[in-house]
């Protein structure tokens, strides 16, 4: 599904990433590691084409989409919920959520099935995003990343502020879309959901991947691994 | 002490807005040192333009530069601001300021400022023209609109005062504000009450709107529509045919019937192929008046010429007779006035017929403080 | 360090152009340069460093013009009083103004600040015209008399307006860097953290919209003198259009930026325009180009060369 | 009051209410903070948890209610006021000095704390004290090799440690944390956990967080709010076993 | 009574004036200074076309028409580049705008003055409430409202409003749906332009056409914006009624303390309802 191949990536003069390289296989669920700064947000940044590669290559679906723009990576089926949410501030919660089916992506979810999914977006329907409560514009984050109904789910630290409730919701969701084919690459801090969910882990460190390969040997190896990139 | 050329520096406005008045009277003046062989003293005169911007602070930053590179005497500013702000510079340094175009009255006040000449004409006389055009017009009862600005204020007081001596009735007096968008409520105003004439004492384009909007909502059909300085050639165009019929005070007019201003007529056509409008008619006069005052003197003493244009007297100006008041420095002439009527070729399609010409006895009072 | 040295270097070459060319032309622009730099330092204290956009400060500068005219020509108070006059009086209807405006921020204070300016110039054009002469201003406003020297002669006024020019620039040098300073830069990045952390974020903004009210007081004082007249225009929103245009060609934010700025303005006026009657339109040709090529205006277009030239050394 | 009383508890709010239009986010809340005690403020999102903090610290506006710092009335003191008043606080959402270096961010804070008219002709780089509380608190947090990168190019994880440094400086008599530990990684969480049971000596702390390990862990009390009310109050075991607040919260399985 | 007619009409002239201003401000952030010179170059262009085929409605459409590529042009060559750059370096940038403009127009049309008559249709005057109203000024009420309500359901109730004003707070993340935002910011400003122009075409007849009568109109257009709320359009309806009305009602009582009420009427806006009159406010913290 998505490939990306030594990529290296730079905020200025800074490198923020080293000849990375990931894949995410059809309907797989993939997540990231480390520690503040390792480089994840900037990794997933990349692939979406919000941070240009300098050096590197893209692939989605088997196409090579090293150059493509962000809306034509968005268009192709690739969603992306960012860490700080960022919900469109003037827009009610309703056309936060509309806005994501304007490209008219055909699937599974609509608005009727997110509200479902979080119904306290429900209540809250007609309100501005910016006056919404920081756990209340998470699950707008992702339901709006939901209703592009992609292929592929860039999901960084998705349960970050979402009370423990919503949480087990959030993560049987992923379990579901997953089963309805949809890939998802995670990043999160809370260990718990990654080790669940995902089948194979990425650890990134400074810029780095130090360790790629299944979730149980992560398990197994986890002391030298810990070591390895001090989680 | 002979320099080797006369060295004049205008300061004019020449970018944005008020450009059309700078290339009027850079056109005028340029071709009153032609006319004359380019020379004063025998000398060639050196003219440098400046560009005022129309504001205060460029204008007497550019003067300031003009003087110190050797300029004899200062010509220009187009609005009041900059010509009062010019003559603080030009008292301080001693260098004789000609104005042709600015018309507030306080610039030429008695014993006022020693180096300034004005060749033009006052808003002062303008109005009084306006006051003589309503006696020998018939209008009996009059709607005032004035600009809310100092000068203008005072003008249509002196017009009250002088109606009231003559039996003419004010019956409504609005005082808009300048560069005013909209004059479609004191029009609509106006069209209710019985008054037989409209005084509005506004330049430029506050005249151009008000008479656009008065001629959409009809109200030159029942009202006669004049004031001091509403129209000339180029407001009529800009405004169209509803400018017809509308009187106002001249300050220089091409159809003006002396062999001076044939000459500079024809002259001028010549040389810009275009009627010359009252900016260039004025510089022209202006400054064709002072070079020849300066020849006079065969002196390069500033002082001497001075004395010799403080009652000067030019009989052949291209607007007859003009005398330098010595008690003031200002122009006593006489005084024209319009009304704007259809036109063909080779005049505009929209020209001011000059109807009447008043003397200087009854423009201009006594020279006082 | 080095960068800010040049900077520094390039104004003190700007200002020093009368010592090396004492010929009345440079002077006249220099002086001009010098005044409209104060005004210009004081009002990037409000908009570089505690990042208010103020539409305003043509009321500031107008009114202390206004203040030293009438003062010394109608009061006949000395030169130096009235200049001090001036600055207060524009200082208080900044204050005055900042009780009004702070309340808003962002684009609004910008709106609110010019509306309440545009009130003053009106009143200044009409109804006062009593004492302010109205539209066509008040000609003749005197210069200093000090110690004998006459500053009347351009060359003379020169060293009066230095002096005021360097004290100025000390004291917004000293503001940058102190508590103030370093408070205000905080409210300009985010308020509600620096409200959070402690700091009474209207009292400084207060005090640095007054301070810069008496900055442009001062020079608007300094203006009328130096071109012995006073008229709305001053106050008319669109001086304090232009000195927002200076400081931001010269780099908002920085100290020599502004003075740059003003420079730059000033000599394009004196020169495009002998050139071609059609330079308004080059200068806003110069005003894209220089938007779109230089993000932080002169100032960081200078420090950005520099230390491309001597990449060693840290700016 | 008595003066027995007034040592039971520093900060009190008296039926406090926050609306939105018709949308009341507070409702009816009154509580009692006693000095040297460690909250928990837990709720599901949207109970109003942060608009309670706001409320106390003075960014919302209140329509009903009182607040007292010390027995003294602050209802109406803004945010600054509060916080000379010994009232400090973090945001869940990041606020800090993005384009400021981390140690200027620290360094501001500092300042705001230590002096509140310093004489304008010294360099704040000039007062030591100042310096130093940024350092040591730039160690604590975890972010000594940043202090001179600019702090909007931190990391998420490595601004919301700023955002606790911010609140820390200010050294307050009660502290408002709001989801502090949020996006802080795994191993920082830890230490973070640690930093906060040290500040908590000595003051009160009023704590917003959805990790219950953590909530459960250091709290000295607990405060489950919902749909804008107190739902309930106690210490951890009671607050666990509630069935209330296990169905509107907590969920089943724990 | 035909005070509120006249004030009306003010009203929805000014609304036309400011329609193109409130767009760009609210949808893109961006403060164009250059809005003036876009209107005045709109009172040209509609000008030369009235001249060339002596139809009025041909002025009236084909003038916005040829200001919207001038404005998209502007968008591609010079405003791109500086959209993540703090908001007050645009003020620098359309300002050398309006320069360039203005000096465009002057080389183009020289420094005379120029002249729009409205169309024969609309040239007469009504009598109305015992005043005659002149048709045009009706004209412009009924156009007035016409623009609003399409610019109304375009920007707050259709698609492409809600991704105009989510590009306006985001717009990357407005990429990452699938959306070229470069092409919406390019439409809405030309859009814009187009505006500005559509009310200097309808401002020709009644006033003068002048090189500097773009100047004029910017200060009340930033007014409308701002009383209305930013990019709010019904909110500058509202504000333009309210303004027309308040300037009509002093023109008939106290015509020279016009910008002086319309000042104040701003001040007071501002003082009470700070984000505007018809704005609403998010949180922030
Ligand atoms: N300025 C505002 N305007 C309108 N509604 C608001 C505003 N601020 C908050 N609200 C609403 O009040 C409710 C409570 O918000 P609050 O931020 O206090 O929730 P919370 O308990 O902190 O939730 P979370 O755990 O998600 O942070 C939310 O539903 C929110 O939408
Ligand atoms: N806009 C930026 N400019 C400069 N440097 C940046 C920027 N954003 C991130 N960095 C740097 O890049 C590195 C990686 O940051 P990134 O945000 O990818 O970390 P992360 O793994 O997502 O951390 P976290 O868990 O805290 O979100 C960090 O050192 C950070 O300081
Ligand atoms: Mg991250
Ligand atoms: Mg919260």
């Amino acid at each position: 599904m998505l490939e990306m191949q030594n990529c290296n990536v730079f905020y200025g003069k800074a490198q923020a990433l080293h000849d990375v390289s990931i894949i995410v296989g059809d309907g797989e669920i993939v997540s990231l590691i480390g520690r503040n700064g390792a480089g994840k947000s900037t990794l997933l940044k990349a692939i979406m084409g919000l941070n240009p590669i300098k050096s590197g290559t893209r692939k989605f679906e088997g196409r090579d989409v090293t150059n493509a723009t962000t809306e034509m990576l968005g268009r192709s089926g690739i969603a992306f919920v960012p860490e700080d949410r960022r919900i469109f501030a003037t827009l009610s919660v309703d056309e936060n959520l509309r806005i994501a089916t304007v490209m008219g992506r055909k699937g599974p979810w609509n608005l009727e099935r997110v509200y479902n999914l979080f119904p306290r977006l429900k209540e809250r329907m007609n309100s501005r995003g910016d006056t919404l409560s920081g756990g209340e514009q998470q699950m707008l984050a992702v339901g709006r990343g939901l209703l592009t109904n992609p292929k592929l789910l860039l999901l960084d630290e998705p349960t970050e502020g979402l009370a423990p409730l919503v949480v087990a919701d959030l993560i049987k969701a992923m379990e579901l879309i997953n089963a309805e084919g949809v890939a998802i690459l995670l990043v999160e801090q809370n260990l718990k959901v990654p080790l669940k969910l995902a089948k194979r882990q990425y650890l990134i460190d400074n810029g780095h991947i130090r360790w790629s390969g299944k979730t149980d040997e992560l398990l197994a190896e986890r002391e030298k691994i810990e070591a390895l990139i001090s989680l | 002490d002979d320099p080797d050329a006369f060295k004049i520096g205008a300061v004019l406005p020449f970018s944005g807005p008020y450009g059309i008045i700078g290339k009027g009277m850079k056109q005028g003046a340029q071709l009153a040192i032609e006319m004359r062989g380019g020379t004063v003293l025998g000398k060639p005169v050196e003219v440098t333009w400046e560009d005022s911007e129309t504001k205060p602070q460029p204008a007497v930053q550019k003067a300031t530069r003009l003087i110190s590179s050797g300029a004899q005497m200062i010509f220009g500013a187009a609005s009041s601001a900059s010509t009062a702000a010019l003559q603080g510079i030009t008292e301080q340094r001693k260098i004789p300021l000609l104005v042709t175009i600015s018309a507030d009255d306080k610039i030429t006040r008695a014993n006022g400022y020693r180096y300034t000449f004005r060749t033009s004409n006052t808003l002062g006389m303008e109005i009084r023209m306006a006051m003589e055009y309503t006696k020998a017009a018939g209008l009996k009862k009059i709607y005032a609109v004035g600009a809310d600005y100092a000068v203008t204020r005072d003008g249509l007081e002196a017009y009250s005062a002088a109606a009231k001596e003559a039996g003419v009735e004010i019956i409504g007096v609005d005082y808009a504000p300048l560069g005013n968008r909209d004059y479609s409520v004191i029009i609509d105003k106006i069209a209710k009450t019985d008054a037989d004439g409209v005084v509005l004492i506004v330049t430029g384009s506050d005249g151009v709107t008000f008479l656009k909007q008065a001629g959409q909502a009809g109200l030159g059909k029942t009202k006669t529509l004049f004031g001091p300085v509403l129209q000339d050639e180029v407001l009529a165009a800009a405004v169209g045919p509803d400018s017809i019929g509308a009187a106002s005070g001249v300050r220089y007019h091409y159809s003006f019937d002396n062999p001076a201003n044939k000459a500079f007529v024809e002259a001028y056509r010549a040389k810009y192929n275009e009627w010359p409008d009252s900016f260039a008619g004025e510089a022209f006069d202006g400054m064709s008046w002072f070079l020849d005052v300066v020849d006079s003197t065969n002196s390069w003493n500033r002082e001497d010429w001075i004395k010799a244009f403080e009652g000067s007297v030019r009989e052949n100006s291209v607007e007859g007779r003009k005398e330098m008041r010595a008690c003031d420095h200002q122009a006593l002439q006489v005084g024209l006035w319009g009304v704007v009527e259809k036109g063909e070729a080779p005049y505009p399609d929209l020209k001011m017929k000059i109807t009447n010409v008043f003397q200087p006895d009854v423009l201009f009072p006594e020279c006082a403080e | 360090m080095n960068a800010q040295r040049l900077l520094a270097l390039l104004v003190a070459i700007i200002i020093s152009v009368p010592l090396l060319f004492p010929d009345g032309q440079s002077v006249s622009l220099v002086n001009a340069i010098l005044i409209w730099s104060i005004f210009a330092i004081g009002f990037d204290l409000v908009f570089g460093v505690a990042g208010m956009l103020s539409f305003g400060h043509a009321a500031f500068f107008g009114v202390g013009a206004y203040t030293l005219s009438l003062l010394t020509m109608r009061m006949g108070w000395d030169f130096i009083p009235s200049l001090g006059a001036a600055g207060v009086v524009g200082g208080a209807v900044a204050l005055l103004f900042s009780y009004f405006a702070i309340r808003v921020s962002g684009l609004f204070f910008a709106l609110l600040t010019l509306a309440l300016s545009q009130l003053i110039y009106i009143m200044a054009g009409t109804k006062l015209r009593m004492l302010t002469g109205g539209v066509d201003g008040i000609a003749g406003v005197p210069r200093p008399d000090l110690f004998g020297i006459d500053f009347y002669d351009d060359g003379n006024y020169y060293f009066f307006l230095l002096a005021l020019f360097i004290l100025a620039l000390l004291i917004s040098g000293l503001i940058r860097i102190s508590p103030l300073g370093q408070a205000l830069k905080a409210i300009k990045s985010n308020e509600v953290r620096a409200e959070q952390i402690g700091f009474n974020v209207q009292r400084l903004q207060r005090s640095v919209f007054t301070i810069s009210g008496i900055y442009a007081g001062i020079s608007g004082g300094l203006l009328a003198s130096l071109i012995f007249y006073v008229g709305p225009q001053m106050l008319h929103w669109s001086t304090s259009g232009d000195i927002v245009i200076m400081v931001l060609l010269g780099g908002m934010g920085t100290l020599f930026g502004p003075i740059l700025g003003v420079a730059i303005f000033e000599i394009m006026r004196e020169w495009l325009s002998t050139q071609t009657s059609h330079w308004y339109g080059i200068l806003g040709l110069v005003f894209i180009i220089c938007t779109i090529g230089m993000p932080k205006g002169i100032a960081g277009l200078v420090t950005q060369l520099w230390d491309r030239i001597t990449p060693g050394g840290k700016s | 009051m008595s003066g027995a009383e007034q040592a039971k508890h520093v900060l009190r709010c008296e039926d406090i209410e926050v609306s939105y239009g018709a949308f009341k986010a507070v409702t009816n809340v009154s509580y009692e903070f006693k000095p040297g005690l460690l909250y928990g403020l837990i709720g599901p999102n949207g109970a109003g948890k942060t608009t309670l903090m706001n409320a106390l610290s003075g960014r919302a506006q209140l329509s009903n209610g009182r607040v007292f710092l010390n027995e003294q009335e602050i209802t109406k003191q803004p945010p600054h006021a509060r916080t000379w008043a010994g009232l400090g606080r973090s945001f869940q959402i990041t606020q800090i000095f993005s384009e400021m270096t981390v140690f200027e961010n620290l360094r501001l804070a500092a300042q705001a704390h230590h002096f509140r008219l310093q004489p304008f002709w010294r360099p704040v780089g000039k007062f030591r004290e100042i310096a130093n509380d940024a350092e040591r608190v730039l160690q604590e947090i975890g972010l000594e090799s940043f202090g001179h990168i600019s702090a909007g190019s931190l990391s998420h994880g490595d601004q919301r440690a700023l955002e606790i440094g911010l609140a820390l400086l200010s050294e307050p008599q009660v502290l408002l944390l709001d989801e502090p530990l949020a996006g802080v990684g795994h191993d920082v969480a830890e230490k973070a956990v640690e930093l906060i049971r040290r500040v908590s000596q000595g003051r009160t702390v009023l704590l917003i967080e959805h990790n219950m390990d953590v909530v459960m862990e250091i709290s000295d009390e607990i405060i489950v709010m919902l749909a804008g009310e107190i739902l309930a109050s106690g210490e951890a075991e009671t607050i666990k076993s509630d069935p209330r607040v296990r169905t509107a919260y907590l969920g089943e399985e724990e | 009574m035909s005070t509120i007619v006249i004030g009306l009409s003010m009203g929805m002239l000014l609304f036309l004036l400011a329609a193109g201003l409130t767009l760009i401000f609210g949808m893109l952030r961006v403060i164009n200074f250059a809005h003036g010179s876009l209107y005045m170059l709109g009172a040209y262009l509609a000008f030369q076309v009235v001249n060339v085929t002596g139809i009025f409605w041909a002025g009236l459409i084909a003038a916005p028409i040829i200001a919207a590529v001038v404005g998209a042009l502007m968008e591609r060559i010079a405003l791109r580049p500086v959209y993540n750059r703090d908001h007050v370096y645009q003020l620098l940038l359309t300002f050398g705008f309006i320069l360039v403009i203005d000096e465009a127009v002057r080389i183009l049309w020289g420094l005379e003055y120029k002249q729009m008559y409205p169309p024969e249709l609309l040239s007469g005057a009504i009598e109305m409430f015992g005043s005659s109203v002149p048709s045009y000024r009706l004209f412009i009420i009924g156009f007035g409202a016409a623009v609003s309500a399409a610019l109304f359901f375009m920007l707050d109730r259709s698609r492409y409003g809600m991704i105009i004003r989510a590009a306006s707070g985001d717009p990357e993340m407005v990429r990452t749906l699938g959306i070229n935002v470069s092409l919406v910011r390019t439409g809405v400003f030309s859009f814009g332009a187009g505006l500005a122009a559509l009310g200097g075409a309808a401002a020709g007849p009644l006033f003068p056409i002048e090189l500097g009568m773009g100047f004029n109109i910017i200060i009340d257009s930033f007014i409308v914006v701002i009383i209305g709320g930013l990019g709010n359009i019904r909110g500058a309806v509202m504000a333009a009624l309210l303004i027309g009305m308040t300037r009509a009602l002093g023109y008939s009582y106290a015509p020279s303390w016009v910008d002086f009420l319309t000042f104040i009427l701003l001040i007071g806006t501002l003082i009470l309802r700070p984000e505007g009159l018809f704005s609403r406010k998010g949180r922030t913290a």
